[in-house]
């Protein structure tokens, strides 16, 4: 996560970096140039072979697919006249292009598995490889959604088998599984919460969020048709509790709180808060991104809260792949979950977990809820992130009941190891007020006049190192965030300590070389302010470069 | 644990420098009597990988694998074949276990993968641009009608009776929250789909017209008459495509007037996973790229003036606009889209083509099997390579008792339409490039003895 | 492959790269230094986990492993008092160290998916990515080589089918299936060769082997206990025809040819050659390694061949993983054939191709050859390389027999578009005499004085190529030998055809910027005689460093 | 064809650029009358994915494979679990799809992990120096007998009756043609080893003496008599370590005095496949290291002074020294000593100990309730987790009844050793870590019952 450059830094051609002869293409060494698939590929070439394109066969495999095309109908058959004439410009390639092209650019990119990335917020932990092993079984890969059911027995046991350990972690009543992200989750909750509401008849229109909130706290208050107002935090970076309570009154629907909070510090008024809104008639949401860091310590169940997601993606390991996808289960309460959508998860008096589909629903409401079926409907159309569901579960099931606490105890002792260790030259707002928990954070207070946080980042990547989340949260000046998670080792912190303590000293002194990094990255620093003035989103198929560009 | 690098001895290291005696003291503020001891409750202690392995291997074999009998499935997914590169690709450490691409100078990789995609996603639903991905086709469907909404300034949408009834699901949810009305209607068994309905529905107050194509019948027909009548009064026409193999044949929604396209990108290298991760396909005109959900690459150039990528326009997104933002989406669909790029790149235009119509012609060769099993009828006259039947029973049933033959014969309306009895006989079936010649004997083997 | 440095290039360090700000770490961005695992593991640490090894069970998941450790009896017993005690210094890492260990390595290497690998006679080709998921199908990696037959029957029918394929392309009567590599195919034939000699009471001597051979060809004679003698070549690359005539007699027990042979040439008179052989009571073997430029163009059963290797890992593109593993299969004439090892495949009278083990030997010997069993026994333990035999058919099957023959001329073309290219720019000392067959060789004549070969080869490093073989075959002065091969598209040629003129022409002029090169790479030119002067070839467990090193 | 970039339009363009008039031209060195025409006879046309998956998915499904049933087989090859982190490793394109690493500026990923794992196998063997890997047991094991030829310039080895029958039969293929003798034995079934033999053996002639440890019927004994009685003449011990896992629990070869140590690595990281490929370890004192076979990796620096690694002591090799080459080496086995040598990381010490004591735990435990069954008996004293049993009927038919009832029961001597009678109810089992309780059960169910 990340906010658009603030620092107002602007790019200039600066001095080429001497002694580097130039290659005639581009390359350096095993540093790649890679051009756009428009300009290497075509619309006659392809990298997949179709059964019947070959010549007529002297003799034939075994096992054959599809017929000769001689059964082929005329195209013109069954298309009620709707056939794609015109070229659609898809250029192709032969696989090894293909296989080169990908590889060549995955090579520009940081990952996890190159080193530590420290994205606070982000959880970037180790991905292990068994759990993609396992999301590729053909039992759980290739089965659809819409199978007779009983011809899925063992997906829906996963699901019902993970939900069981969502509940357990948790403390709360149910879970809905079909959220395909956290702030999907978000919606789950808050759409949750309002049908509670609305199904009392309280029409409440305000939901409360934390000025150090994640953008989609607010973004989906919103989206769930409420008015957004913020509760102001305390110095030690906590919700102001005597605030909140001042503000809570019938139009709050909802607080919305993240534990721990964006800052890296848990909420110790937690069950106040709760108590506090419960009594004015609103619900908690707790934004559980952070869950990672109190797993097996806490149950938010045992704090009053009454719906929270869980990104599978962080707190559980699946790969965040570039962006997604990731997975956004919603643990509930009773009160709020009887609204859940579909497919949800209860457990029911007997201690027993049941996964609940729409034929499933009325029955179930009846006899749980003590009700006829509430859901608010779908919220998309099949069961959720079933591989990541298997991911997730694998990752459960291999850490354990001692290794699930052990991920949360050494994920704050790694944050707590880098705020100690750098809050000598690295302005650290909360540290004063006691430990942080899975993130440390820093401001850009004390570096030299000209320098912020973009210049620390830029410097740590040619350090090897993925820079820390910036300018997030709000509420902290040039904030860095940095999440070192559980899986680095202490000789791994200690090199990132280094690094970054030399770059911080660069930073207070002014040091210039700092405005020129990455010198050693695919690219030197990128001009956003021209991006977004004259957008270019797609390659027009004659290219008309409508900017000036150096072809790589 | 062999996930966890610390040992003791750097754990006691650590401690020390940081000046707590024990890590509990890191955990202070967690209010003492809500603090869990000793392991956690219930869960077993941690499981070596043989462990593991075995307890979702034997979950796993309790499924019916798509890939080793009959089947005829489809209704918003799709089992095509998937070329071994693709999941090679896609397991490359640098995108795998790679970020959102926040820091453009070492995601280069990530983002002009982006910008290849958004291209394809453009040029295959005939739009000016496309974002770089949604979760699914589903929720890119309700996502296509707020942001109509956003751009009329109305909030009544109209839905074709076409539209897959999950979607519907999904934005009937929504619209329950956000106070948009929506038009909506269950199809009937006809080959002609509700296109006049929609024409003679659409008013001032209509934001946007939604149709499916091809629809959940597997049917097919123009949309240039009903992007006029939304077009004539201001409202938007916003296309579903949850089968983008179709728009290799036939002709992109785009280049019939549609404002917004939108789909499920599953069919193209992502594989069926009993539903997700999917990926969703989000297009529109460049005019109103300012309204547009998710996030977006854009081209740009670097300090010495060499061209790269950047995430751009990013004020509509929740991270910098928050409340104020189009959409509250943050985590997409990054590496099903860089799987849907990859294929759609072995492809190439040539191979879409092909494969289409493969797909096609199975499929008229499916339904022309079918229809002459005595009873079974066929609704369609055009469709892609999806078409539906009414049999002479209950189509859930049979269903069932093709199962019991070894054979997914199809998803039935009755599934799909639970309360609705006059589609109970339906029957929708899917036929790819994967279905082999004794598949199709298996399934006219299974449907006759069935309906018999 | 490659020689020694015989430009004599010294290391010296050169003035540090201008502009290149040091980093803490040393990683220059994306570039990442990566320590020895002895550096960064220690013996307590491991990424594995063993049943048991957790504390007691809360819970315990179904289908378990290993019982509990109490069954476990004290480590002494039935172990005859052999417990060993003394540590090994075997150092651990945890799962995400391991991984990022060995990521941050691959990185610091080219392969054919980053881009053009020209190296002559190694033929470097795309792996499709389909065969290493057939290789990997449980019913073939999974198996026992000792398991009852019945229980094998499709692992046998797999090797059956690819011999089958592999008797069919060449034109010969049987294959021995077991040969590891190309050598150890090369040694089967020749034994072969020796046990026809043998049986015959022909006791022979001497092995002709033209002087442009690779070196396992002389290798393998001598190791079968056969003297070697050079043949010398003709003007025109190919063997002295008349030469070899007049060396013939009742010593020779074989004539080693490589066809095409290792200077990229067609033996036109490879007939005659057999022919003469043949003649004076000797044997062909064919060094088979470049049997890619031909196949389906040409069957070497055709041109009197006895005996060929085929590198599956050349021709039929199993993956070289950095050095192995391979498989090569050798074709054999009826005449050598029945002295091969077991297993052995051949086809009898009624076309049919039969896999012959111990067990069948004696009744296929009888029928197929008249005769008892004669086959000179093992050349390794089970059934040679099965994973590399389960590539090799999906990558015929894919090819097919439209395909497999456009392999053969798509890399002839490929090679002589760039012997036609560059051959104003770089002599080349065979292209008066026509056409190349697969690979392009140059000598580095005409260049500067004190510029050789290894300059230019250095020189494409940094300009994102790997080099060519260097200084191979010896008959051409600093020999580049390109072997572009038939998966590289024009464009790829063409642009590795103006960074190698580019250089060329610096290599000509007497650049000295070439022999600072590489300067991108991972690292500078290595020292290869510090390397084999005090030969340091595993790490001390307590580094005691014998050379000098900086530390990465 | 998916494979080849070339469009006939390339192709006519280059052409052009040579300055030929057809492709054929390019052949015109091939004789006329031995050309052939048109596609090759026979083979089908080239192939789809989905065809070729087909093909193989169906002979693969008719093998039984063995993490799928009850499963005691070893004698040279054994089924050990393998982290889902090696294969994914070995598959990065950089190892995968790169050559024998001899430009080591752009090699030091594949020259590293030589280094590193030509360190382990030394530490593992408990030698001063190991080599980059040979082709696999079998062929290490003769390349060892013609070093130590070298070495003592004389041509007897005398070969331990314990060694792996198949590595006898390569030893005595090519010592048919190099003019060595091998002094061989059939073992008897004994719990006592062959050392006596093997030391009234040697003589002045003798260059080697071969022992395997442990041994084909799983025996394990102290290597260090052997070896002082061949020091005595100025013979050498060659070691044979055909289950790496074991010198995990027992003490290295090198420590009982072996001048060289060889041995399959195929236990760890490898897999089983059927007999290939392997990895051949190969290790000996460092005096000897200029008379060793196969590829050495070696530590320098570069041109700036920093660490890094080449392939080294090249004059022994074949592309240097030609017909006075060690050994005819060249392509070795690469990646399966990348994956050894990952598996090998991941265990570090703590985890091989762990799992050689696992291992042997699970035989001793197999052993004990085998050697209950009536008419079963145990031949060993001492094994690691391999041992003989003698049962009251031929062990080749058993082992078949035992397929019968889906249990892969062991290897019978019978099959390795069809000429001696006397070996015929010898039936070597093999216990790893991968055995369930359940597998115990089953084997013990069906034993009783063959032999009954
Ligand atoms: C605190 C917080 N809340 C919510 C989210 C949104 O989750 P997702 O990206 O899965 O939608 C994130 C993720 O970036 C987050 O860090
Ligand atoms: C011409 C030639 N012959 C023989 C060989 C040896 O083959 P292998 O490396 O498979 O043992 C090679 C491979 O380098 C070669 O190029």
């Amino acid at each position: 996560m990340n906010q658009v450059n603030q620092s107002g830094w602007k790019p200039s051609t600066p001095d080429a970096v001497a002694g580097e002869a130039a290659t005639t293409t581009g390359n350096r060494a095993l540093m790649l140039e890679e051009k756009l698939i428009f300009e290497i590929g075509d619309n006659d070439t392809t990298g997949v072979d179709f059964a019947g394109s070959a010549p007529a066969k002297a003799g034939a495999l075994a096992n054959e697919g599809p017929s000769s095309p001689t059964l082929r109908p005329s195209p013109e058959y069954r298309l009620a006249g709707l056939e794609r004439t015109a070229p659609i410009n898809l250029p192709g390639l032969s696989e090894p292009e293909t296989v080169r092209h990908y590889t060549r650019l995955s090579r520009q990119n940081y990952a996890i598995d190159l080193g530590l990335f420290p994205l606070g917020s982000c959880t970037m932990k180790h991905n292990p490889r068994l759990n993609e092993k396992m999301a590729r079984l053909p039992g759980f890969a290739d089965i659809h959604p819409l199978q007779p059911r009983e011809t899925v027995q063992g997906a829906l046991e996963l699901m019902n088998e993970l939900a069981f350990w969502l509940i357990d972690l948790t403390g709360m009543d149910g879970v809905a599984m079909s959220p395909k992200a956290g702030a999907h989750g978000e919606l789950c909750g808050i759409l949750c919460i309002r049908a509670a509401l609305e199904a009392r008849g309280d029409a409440r229109s305000v939901v409360l969020v934390p000025e150090s909130a994640h953008g989609t706290n607010p973004a989906t208050a919103a989206f769930a048709g409420y008015k957004v107002e913020n509760i102001p935090a305390t110095k030690g970076g906590r919700v102001d509790l005597a605030a909140l309570k001042s503000r809570l009154g019938p139009d709050v629907a909802a607080v919305m709180i993240t534990n721990p909070n964006t800052c890296g510090l848990f909420e110790p008024e937690m069950k106040a808060i709760s108590d506090a809104v419960h009594a004015a008639g609103g619900f908690v949401y707790c934004d559980g991104a952070n869950f990672n860091a109190i797993v097996g310590k806490v149950r938010p169940g045992d704090l009053g809260i009454d719906a929270m997601h869980i990104n599978l993606h962080k707190t559980f390991s699946t790969p965040h792949g570039g962006g997604g996808p990731g997975s956004g289960p919603v643990v509930l309460s009773k009160e709020v979950g009887q609204f859940a959508p579909l497919p949800y998860t209860a457990r029911t008096a007997d201690g027993v977990v049941h996964l609940i589909e729409e034929e499933q629903a009325e029955a179930f409401s009846a006899e749980h809820f003590g009700g006829r079926v509430q859901s608010f409907g779908r919220m998309t159309a099949f069961h959720g992130q079933m591989g990541m569901f298997t991911r997730a579960l694998s990752y459960i099931l291999s850490h354990g009941a001692d290794g699930l606490k052990q991920v949360a105890e050494d994920s704050v002792l790694n944050a707590n190891y880098i705020l100690r260790s750098l809050e000598d030259v690295l302005e650290a707002p909360f540290a004063f007020s006691g430990p942080c928990m899975h993130e440390a954070i820093f401001s850009d207070r004390g570096f030299a006049d000209g320098f912020s946080t973009i210049d620390v980042a830029k410097a740590l990547i040619d350090e090897g190192f993925h820079p820390m989340t910036m300018y997030f949260p709000l509420v902290v000046h040039g904030a860095m965030l940095v999440e070192p998670t559980e899986t680095e080792s202490k000789a791994n912190l200690d090199q990132f300590i280094v690094a970054l303590r030399s770059i911080a000293e660069k930073a207070r002194a002014g040091d210039e070389s700092l405005k020129a990094a990455p010198v050693f990255a695919p690219r030197r620093r990128l001009d956003e302010t021209l991006a977004a003035r004259k957008p270019v989103l797609t390659r027009i198929p004659s290219p008309t470069a409508r900017i000036a560009v150096k072809e790589p | 644990m062999r996930y966890l690098p610390l040992t003791d001895a750097d754990r006691a290291d650590m401690l020390n420098v940081i000046g707590a005696s024990s890590v509990d003291d890191l955990f202070i503020d967690v209010p003492e009597e809500a603090r869990l001891d000793g392991p956690i409750h219930g869960l077993p202690m941690h499981a070596t990988e043989m462990e593991v392995e075995r307890h979702l291997g034997a979950l796993a074999r309790k499924n019916m694998v798509a890939g080793e009998v009959p089947f005829f499935l489809g209704c918003g997914a799709y089992k095509h074949h998937i070329p071994a590169s693709v999941d090679h690709l896609i397991q490359r450490g640098e995108f795998l276990t790679a970020y959102t691409p926040y820091q453009p100078e070492i995601a280069q990789g990530t983002l002009q993968v982006l910008f290849e995609f958004q291209t394809q996603v453009a040029r295959l639903y005939g739009c000016e641009v496309a974002n770089a991905s949604m979760y699914d086709g589903s929720t890119a469907c309700w996502e296509a009608i707020g942001m109509a909404r956003r751009i009329t300034r109305r909030t009544k949408a109209i839905l074709s009776d076409g539209l897959h009834p999950h979607y519907v699901s999904v934005c009937r949810t929504m619209a329950r929250f956000t106070g948009d009305t929506l038009d909506t209607a269950v199809p009937m068994l006809d080959a002609g789909t509700d296109a006049e309905r929609l024409i003679a529905s659409i008013d001032k107050d209509t934001s946007c017209v939604v149709v499916q194509y091809p629809d959940i019948l597997g049917r097919i027909a123009d949309l240039q008459p009903i992007a006029d009548a939304a077009h004539a009064v201001g409202a938007l026409l916003v296309a579903v495509v949850t089968e983008p193999v179709a728009l290799g044949l036939i002709k992109a929604p785009g280049e019939m007037g549609a404002d917004i396209v939108v789909g499920e990108g599953q069919s193209i290298g992502v594989g069926l996973q009993f539903g997700g991760p999917y990926v969703g396909l989000f297009a529109c005109r460049e005019k109103h790229v300012r309204q547009m959900p998710g996030r977006l690459c854009g081209e740009t150039v670097d300090a010495e003036g060499k061209r790269g990528f950047v995430l751009t326009l990013s004020t509509r997104e929740q991270h910098i606009r928050r409340e104020k933002a189009t959409s509250n989406i943050c985590t997409n669909s990054g590496l099903c889209a860089l799987a849907f790029s990859v294929h759609m790149t072995l492809l190439g235009e040539k191979g879409l083509r092909t494969l289409a119509e493969i797909n096609h012609a199975r499929a008229v060769l499916v339904a022309g099997r079918l229809a002459a099993i005595p009873g079974v009828e066929l609704v369609n006259d055009a469709f892609f390579n999806e078409f539906t039947v009414t049999l002479p029973v209950e189509a859930r049933p049979a269903v069932h008792a093709m199962v019991e033959k070894g054979v997914l014969g199809g998803v039935s309306l009755g599934r799909l339409y639970p309360d609705d009895a006059a589609l109970a006989n339906g029957l929708v079936i899917a036929v790819t490039e994967t279905v082999t010649d004794a598949d199709i004997d298996a399934l006219e083997a299974a449907l006759t003895e069935v309906v018999r």
